[in-house]
């Protein structure tokens, strides 16, 4: 082929969507092909005289036009570095890579074409039966198989692509955008509604695009009106992929901005109206994939909307009018139609015969006739995808060879018109699919009144009168149709798999008998046609096979989504959020290397955090804590609440102390601890671990609403609110004291555990905690957010002689851990309970309840659990991985949780869960490291490694 | 005859399999045009058997199976209220794996992982298991540190596991973004080289045809509507297709479970989710190894068809509904391409949703009830079906001996009423 | 994309809400034995049908509110306020319709003590 | 020591001003769709029993804002929960006004949380704004339902964000408000959701706040 545009290309049509005045280029495996703007990939290939576009999966048979729509087996291609891109849908656009799939050494010459001759051991599931032994070849052989695979190819070059999606909220959402959908939206626009209008193909009209000249006249009047009706949004190659619970809908605009980017629109439909109209079924006999065995829509659309003449010479099999059409068409544009046979009258197909393409056509009586074109119209499938999410299940008539819905099974905000409700006129149709869209429109209104009334945004409806009356819907007329779906020969059922009639007549008889384990055996439908073409096929065949009706056998589920959906689409741009400290800008600006913690980005280190853990022991350091949770809680009820969450007693808090306290849950497991402050008479401050912040506000929350919504109690989450910073080191208090006003910082005025609200480098209205989670004399200040920058600068600027140094997270777990402190979720667990954690001083069982204290007790009385102790290796120099196991002979009894070399005591230090028998200070335990050896390590006496008196956070 | 793992002799449930599968015989077929035999028999349902398993799924075909294969017993009637597999056997993302937390959970997901090594040559039907390896990453330190903790435990019960980092992972799978500018860094993963993935229906046919060779019978379409119970001990099952008198009853179901439990007055501690998932189109092979990540809540997996193969963790709210939802597969794909960005241009095919009974303690319930004779073999998560062969082996051996074996007895029942719960739930997390 | 009837904020995405769970009695925890303590805490009704539960309003009002869904369907017959007597002003969603038998089983259940032999 | 100078999460966009003792950006837009980072404004959470004597005190619904002629906004931000939003450097005095109002109703806990430093605020204005938020917010953002002087929470870009439709001079405005480390995140996805139509940081002035 050369890059001629003309070999198969017509005069003008008179539905014709190419631009003639506007040619493109592309290249087809690296040759180039011309085109006209409006032009499909393959519309294009085929008017330069291609007629095959890929190889079939199992056998690489040569596979060209089928349906000439976006649901064509043969035409997936691969563009640029999209894999499976549906040739006979997505536009022709100069420049673009265009090559085919799952061919080698070329399209023409496929090497792997021999499979076709081993057709007959390949039967479905003949792997199923082989490759078994012996039991180490399997990988052997599914290398092989995997080199088979019938598909495109990803590239890792690929951008990570966010499109954006949109919400809509329209009342009416009509899919579907042929004659029906364009009435339904026009009535529903005119009876006040605002209406969705989707069409997957890229023009409004459905089968009127590709009609005659009265068909064109109608869709004209009919695009005229939508267009007038400014409460009509419509949306072109797009489609409804789903209808989820709610109503929702997902739909997927293919093309945006110009461009092929898809992207998704999140429908909440008051009313939805299903008009997708119908999609032709191919017949199965011999030869029924060979390239020129076409739908009748196909060669229609091909002929009237692409001007491409589909062959020279045509044998058509035709059942409906819309065969009779195609047959019309042919003649009207000079194909030689040499047969037609009228399944009406008997008419058949028997086999289809040519290699690289149809040569003949043996028909009912015998006669072989030479032909490149035959075309089919047997029938059609109703795409029920969006009712069956709906809960209905579409109904079987074989007076009209195909499925429709169950009426009584559709939900109120469903409505269904067009082809898929029944047969009829166009009048018919569009006077059915106006009668719903006026009615659709009445029952969203319904809706948003009800909404409106409860939603305490919205104005008030203004005095709506009495409800409208439901609309009468006409009934459809059902035409009589034959019920044609395999012929007398075996052919193929499911194109994209390769699943021939006789394949599934195999799987019957092994004992696979219904539709959907003969699917699952031999994955008929499941391939990326998604059984549109090829259910009720199957299902007939099952049906034959096992002597049941189609109506007892009834039809496999059509799954979401309707057509398949990037992943890019369905991702949109992803929210993730995340969330930055005030002193964010300083980290950023001194090489802090972050650590992502849930949503929070923070320090994890400035440089080497041993150095900065060391200088905290030694001057002064200061670090970021922000994340940390904090709760303002006020009113009377507080202490009752604290009382209720926390294990240990809070009635006593006199104002301007701090307590330290453990939360469990009902089961008595440890959920998070923290330091509450009293800062008035019913006013306090509760700070929770980070990653608590939320789960503990809710929690508290739950508490109050649902169990005691007589306290009066406030909680309100402040963690934001402030900027926390803790300054830590023995340098701690000659740094406060230089920036601090009106608050006395000596040992006796502001002692230990204590809490004073002053002004800090001059922000007033900040609140200071002296407390210790490093072990050494420590501050945390709380200071209004807008000033975090301001005073984390003044306090470095002010320190700089006292040696102070910012220190990450890294160090700060250096500390905490020297000093023995626990992190829940680290050294505790999911089935930690409080007694584990070494809480025994601080659980109150004598208090009357709070939470988790029944587990507790039990706890306390059975002496149940494994213990969190102290632990140090007898060699110093060891570091056991955290996660290392405690070993007695060969059984687990216990884990290394926390583990670091101690900057301070210059060896290793660990906390450890251990059974409880082995928890007396002095107990030897043996440590497994992650490589295998197996060494001793000593409990201690307490958790703290580092001044277990608490002597350095005293002074 | 050999002997079983668990030390008892093996039965004279031998097979009588109308057809032996082989490349030999799959060749003189096709050359003579000779069609396969059925796979199973359907039989006429009986009045009465030694044991009713309710859920033709992989856990209750095995149980049948191996009631038989290692039992004698095959007086055993299998009941699906739909088709065989149609439950979680037909609508997991057939990832094995035996990395778990706990001993106890290592063990008996290890004895799962090797009787599907062999499943193929036992069953005379290829499975496909494709031990290709399994990696569940970290992107903090704390999940790094639960993974370490998981490779430790399995070391010691001698499970192949180890902890590797980033330039590793990125070895192993070329598509990953490792790079530590990504939102949710990849700082290290849990390799298992023994995991991997397997023909799910295989499985389950392999069995039924395995069962049935052994004269158990397979009822499908046929829904349990009651149990009957007296003095204590269950007496038999109502199904839709009539009734039927059985001293034991095995309830092997998922999703339904509590509503059987009911039927004989045992209440459970489960809860019912939906757990979905997502398969695309397909493309060139380029993933060689199973994903998972637990803080993107998503695992991935290419089949030998091309498709890949997605799933996640389970709905946050109970149902029973299986219809699905978008914002599972929009949340699916964000966290897909946040680990493979260059993905963005492959198309999802199509989604599905199967019922998971949870448990507190992401542990199973298996053995027996305060009913004699009602077993369960129940609230299996979203880890069902990698436990199904041990499982099925295991309820044999309980039905059969009248013993709970030592292999499932952290598994009890009686755990929750004795606060004594499965140390899985110790790191929780989506646990694929 | 299930639509709650939030009675304080109307008709929101059911991703708006967290699932506390199924609606439970907290038995005294001064006499409660283990076996009522550990069925509070464990056992579920779990039906398949209607079931009366609690969510949050984490994204909107953030207040519990008790809701009457179907499982299965998860269609949503009624949504009440925890907590309040009454949600003034607009009265949305506060049509509640008693149902007697969804959640009733498992309130107040008890795990067997022990359990069956081993 | 240097005099205090307040900051917003969000990084004003140059030149930079100090405006009521914050940076702000002085950028002044010219398109018909703007974005203004608006956190200097005094924010006051206040809390009172539903249905109670406070509550009718304050005179605002739950799901409405009002205007009073001093300037203040009152949102009904929440059951029992009020927003309030005045000029820069109001808060002490609207706090003030809350305890006379908790003074005046004995026996209710009324309560007032200066959360100026704990939330970010941001207005977008202009026709297209409703466009904008359709593509962060599954709120119908339609007249019927959220006409002006509407308030509500939602997720807006997956944060939990009180929404305010404030209408300026018949044009559509919005105020969000969120809590403080998300705003420079959430100021981010609104400014990438109103690139297709043109968005254009707008400066904070103290003039119409």
């Amino acid at each position: 082929m050369s890059g001629q545009t003309s070999a198969m290309r017509l005069p003008p049509q008179p539905g014709e969507v190419i631009n003639r005045g506007e040619p493109v280029e592309f290249t087809w495996n690296g040759r180039p092909v011309r085109g006209y703007a409006g032009d499909t990939i393959v519309s294009a290939l085929a008017a330069a005289g291609e007629r095959v576009f890929s190889r079939s999966m199992k056998y690489h048979r040569p596979r060209g036009l089928l349906s000439a729509s976006f649901h064509d087996p043969g035409c997936m291609v691969q563009v640029g570095d999209e894999p499976n891109v549906r040739g006979a849908h997505r536009l022709a656009a100069d420049g673009i890579v265009v090559t085919s799939q799952n061919t080698w050494p070329s399209l023409r010459l496929d090497a792997k074409a021999v499979n076709g001759l081993a057709g007959r051991f390949l039967t479905a599931g003949f792997y199923y039966k082989t490759f078994m032994r012996p039991r180490f070849a399997w990988p052997a052989y599914e290398s092989v198989l995997r080199r088979f695979v019938n598909a495109g190819t990803v590239s890792p070059g690929t951008a990570h692509l966010r499109p954006e999606k949109r919400h809509a909220h329209p009342d009416v959402l009509i899919a579907g955008g042929g004659p029906a959908g364009m009435a339904a939206a026009i009535s529903a626009a005119r009876a006040g509604a605002s209406v969705l209008l989707v069409e997957e193909e890229h023009a409004l009209g459905g089968h009127l695009r590709w009609g005659s000249e009265a068909d064109l006249a109608v869709l004209a009047e009919l695009t005229g009106l939508v267009a007038a009706e400014p409460g009509i949004e419509v949306l072109t190659d797009a489609v409804a992929l789903g209808r989820y619970d709610g109503n929702a809908l997902a739909i997927l605009e293919r093309r945006h901005g110009g461009a092929e980017t898809e992207r998704l629109i999140r429908a909440r439909a008051k009313t939805l109206v299903v008009a997708p109209g119908l999609i032709e079924r191919p017949y199965v006999f011999a030869g029924n994939d060979l390239p020129g065995v076409m739908l009748s829509t196909a060669v229609r659309r091909l002929i009237n909307l692409y001007a491409v003449k589909p062959g020279q010479r045509a044998v058509v099999l035709t059942a409906n009018p819309d065969g009779d059409a195609a047959v019309a068409d042919l003649k009207r544009v000079g194909v030689e139609v040499v047969r037609v046979e009228d399944a009406r009258l008997g008419g058949d197909i028997v086999a289809a015969t040519g290699r690289a393409g149809v040569r003949a056509v043996q028909v009912a009586d015998g006669t072989s006739i030479a032909c490149d074109l035959l075309v089919t119209a047997v029938g059609w499938t109703a795409p029920t995808s969006l009712l069956n999410a709906s809960g209905d299940r579409p109904v079987y008539s074989p007076q009209a060879a195909r499925y429709f819905p169950d009426a009584a099974r559709l939900p109120e905000n469903v409505l269904v018109t067009g082809g898929i409700a029944g047969d009829g006129s166009v009048e018919e149709l569009t006077g059915h699919a106006a009668a719903v869209g006026a009615e659709a429109a009445r029952r969203a209104a319904r809706t948003a009144a009800a909404w409106i009334a409860a939603t305490p945004t919205a104005r008030p409806a203004a005095g709506t009168g009495a409800e409208e009356s439901v609309r009468p819907i006409p009934e459809l007329p059902v035409d009589a149709h034959p019920e044609l779906f395999a012929g007398r020969t075996n052919g193929f059922v499911d194109f994209s798999e390769d699943v021939s009639a006789k394949d599934l007549r195999a799987a019957v008889a092994e004992g696979f008998r219904g539709a959907e384990l003969a699917k699952r055996f031999t994955t008929a439908t499941m391939g990326p046609l998604q059984g549109k073409l090829e259910t009720v096929n199957t299902v007939a065949v099952v049906a034959a096979a096992t002597g049941a009706t189609i109506a007892e056998t009834g039809t496999t589920t059509w799954r979401p989504p309707y057509v398949p959906v990037t992943l890019a689409a369905l991702a949109g741009r992803a929210f993730e959020p995340v969330r930055y400290s005030p002193m964010q800008p300083w980290h950023d600006a001194h090489g802090a290397v972050p650590l992502v913690a849930g949503a929070w980005i923070r320090p994890d280190r400035y440089g080497d955090a041993a150095a900065e853990a060391a200088n905290v022991r030694e001057h002064v350091g200061i670090i970021d804590v922000t994340p940390i949770g904090k709760l303002d809680l006020r009113g009377p009820d507080v202490p009752k609440l604290l009382n209720l969450l926390y294990v240990n007693k809070w009635s006593k808090l006199e104002i301007g102390r701090v307590r330290y306290g453990v939360m469990c849950a009902e089961d008595g497991v440890v959920l998070d601890d923290g330091v509450t402050g009293r800062l008035g008479e019913e006013h306090y401050l509760m700070s929770t671990t980070s990653s608590g912040a939320a789960t503990i506000w809710e929690w508290a929350e739950n508490w109050l609403q649902t169990e005691h919504p007589d306290w009066r109690v406030h909680v309100t989450p402040v963690t934001t609110a402030y900027a926390s910073m803790n300054v830590a080191g023995p340098q701690a208090r000659r740094l406060i004291e230089r920036v601090t006003k009106d608050v006395d910082l000596s040992n006796e005025a502001f002692p230990y555990m204590h809490v004073r609200t002053g002004q800090i480098a001059g922000v007033d209205d900040c609140v200071l905690w002296r407390i210790g989670f490093t072990g050494e004399l420590s501050y945390e200040l709380h200071v209004p957010a807008g000033y975090g920058l301001h005073v984390w600068q003044t306090l470095l600027d002010q320190g700089a002689d006292l040696g102070i140094h910012a220190f990450g997270v890294e160090a700060q777990r250096i500390l905490r851990l020297e000093k023995g402190h626990f992190i829940v979720g680290q050294d505790t667990d999911g089935l930690t309970r409080g007694f584990s954690a070494g809480l025994d001083w601080a659980i109150k069982l004598d208090k009357d309840d709070f939470v988790g204290k029944p587990e507790l007790a039990w706890q306390a009385a059975e002496g149940s659990g494994p213990r969190l102790v102290g632990l140090q290796p007898v060699d110093p120099s060891v570091v056991p991985e955290e996660a290392s196991l405690i070993m007695e002979g060969g059984s687990i009894v216990g884990r290394i949780t926390s583990s670091r070399m101690s900057p301070t005591l210059h060896r290793s230090i660990c906390l450890a869960q251990v059974e409880a028998r082995l928890a007396g200070p002095g107990t030897e335990v043996t440590v497994r490291l992650p490589d295998g050896r197996l060494i001793a390590a000593t409990v201690m006496p307490q958790h703290a490694h580092v001044d277990p008196d608490g002597g350095r956070m005293r002074v | 005859m050999r002997t079983s793992t668990n030390g008892h002799r093996q039965s004279p449930g031998r097979s009588h399999y109308p057809a032996r599968y082989s490349a030999a015989e799959l060749f003189r077929r096709g050359l003579v045009s000779e069609a396969w035999p059925p796979a199973w028999q359907q039989q006429p349902m009986k009045g009465s058997y030694d044991v009713v398993i309710v859920g033709g799924g992989v856990h209750g075909l095995a149980a049948a199976y191996y009631l038989a294969a290692n039992h004698g017993i095959t007086d055993v009637a299998v009941l699906d209220k739909g088709y065989m597999g149609s439950g979680g056997s037909g609508r997991n993302t057939a990832i094995l794996r035996s990395n778990y937390l706990t001993p106890e959970g290592v063990r008996f997901y290890d004895r799962s992982v090797q009787l599907y090594q062999r499943l193929a040559t036992d069953l005379d039907y290829n499975v496909m298991f494709s031990q290709r390896g399994h990696l569940t990453l970290a992107h903090s330190d704390a999940s790094l540190r639960t993974m370490r903790w998981r490779a430790e435990v399995n070391k010691v019960e001698g499970v192949d596991s180890e902890v590797i980092g980033p330039a590793e992972i990125k070895q192993l799978a070329p598509f990953l973004d490792v790079s530590p500018a990504a939102r949710y860094p990849v700082m290290g993963a849990l390799w298992h080289p023994p995991g991997g993935i397997i023909r799910h229906d295989a499985v389950v046919w392999g069995y039924a045809r395995g069962a049935s060779a052994r004269g158990v019978h397979i009822h499908q379409n046929t829904e349990v509507t009651g149990i009957d119970v007296a003095g204590g001990r269950v007496r038999g099952v109502r199904t839709s297709r009539g009734d039927i008198a059985t001293p034991v009853v095995l309830n092997a179901t998922a999703g339904w479970s509590t509503l059987i439990s009911d039927m004989a007055g045992v209440t459970m501690p489960v809860m019912t989710s939906p757990l979905q998932a997502a398969v695309t189109e397909p493309v060139k092979p380029f993933l060689s190894t199973v994903i998972v990540s637990g803080t993107l809540h998503v695992y991935i997996s290419q089949t030998d068809r091309g498709e890949l193969v997605f799933g996640a963790s389970v709905d946050p709210f109970t149902s029973y509904s299986m219809r699905g939802s978008l914002e599972f597969i929009e949340g699916l794909a964000g966290h897909v391409l946040e680990l493979m960005p260059a993905l963005g241009k492959v198309r999802l095919l199509r989604q599905w949703a199967g019922l998971c009974d949870m448990t507190p303690d992401f542990s199973p319930i298996m053995g027996k009830t305060p009913v004699d004779g009602f077993l369960v073999d129940v609230g299996w998560g979203t880890y069902g079906f990698k436990a199904g062969p041990v499982s099925g082996e295991a309820m044999a051996q309980c039905i059969a001996s009248g013993q709970t074996p030592d292999i499932i007895a952290a598994f009890g029942l009686e755990r929750f009423g004795e606060g004594a719960l499965v140390g899985e739930k110790g790191a929780a997390a989506v646990g694929h | 994309m299930i639509l709650l009837p939030c009675p304080w904020c109307g008709p929101r995405a059911a991703t708006e809400f967290a699932h506390i769970g199924e609606v439970s009695v907290r038995p005294d925890p001064g006499s409660a034995t283990p076996a009522q303590w550990r069925g509070y805490l464990y056992l579920r009704a779990n039906p398949c049908g209607w079931t009366s539960e609690t969510w949050y309003h984490r994204m909107g009002c953030r207040r519990f509110i008790k809701v009457e869904r179907h499982t299965e369907t998860n269609e949503v017959r009624s949504a009440t306020a925890a907590g309040v007597a009454e949600v003034p002003g607009t009265g949305a969603g506060m049509t509640e319709i008693p149902d007697a038998t969804a959640g009733a089983r498992a309130g107040g259940a008890e795990i067997p003590a022990g359990g069956p032999a081993r | 020591m240097s005099e205090p100078v307040a900051r917003s999460p969000i990084e004003p966009a140059p030149p930079v001003l100090v405006v009521d003792g914050w940076e702000v950006s002085g950028r002044r837009a010219q398109a018909g769709l703007t974005l203004t980072d608006c956190t200097p404004l005094a924010k006051l959470q206040v809390r009172a029993p539903i249905g109670g004597r406070a509550a009718a005190e304050l005179a605002v619904p739950f799901g409405r804002a009002v205007r009073d002629p001093g300037g203040t906004l009152t949102a009904g931000s929440g059951p029992g929960e009020w927003l309030l939003l005045a000029a820069p450097g109001r808060g002490p005095v609207l706090a003030a006004r809350m305890d006379d109002l908790a003074a005046r109703c004995p026996g209710e806990l009324v309560t007032a949380t200066d959360v100026t430093h704990g939330r970010a605020l941001v207005r977008l204005t202009g026709p297209p704004a409703a466009g904008v938020l359709a593509k962060v917010c599954g709120i119908d953002i339609t007249e019927p339902i959220t006409p002006d002087g509407a308030a509500f929470r939602t997720a807006v870009a997956a944060v939990a964000t009180d929404v305010i439709r404030d209408d300026t001079g018949g044009v559509p405005s919005y105020l969000l408000h969120c809590e403080r480390s998300s705003g420079a995140y959430l100021f981010g996805e609104l400014l990438a959701a109103g690139g297709e139509f043109g968005i254009e940081i707008d400066g904070f002035t103290t003039e119409g706040t």
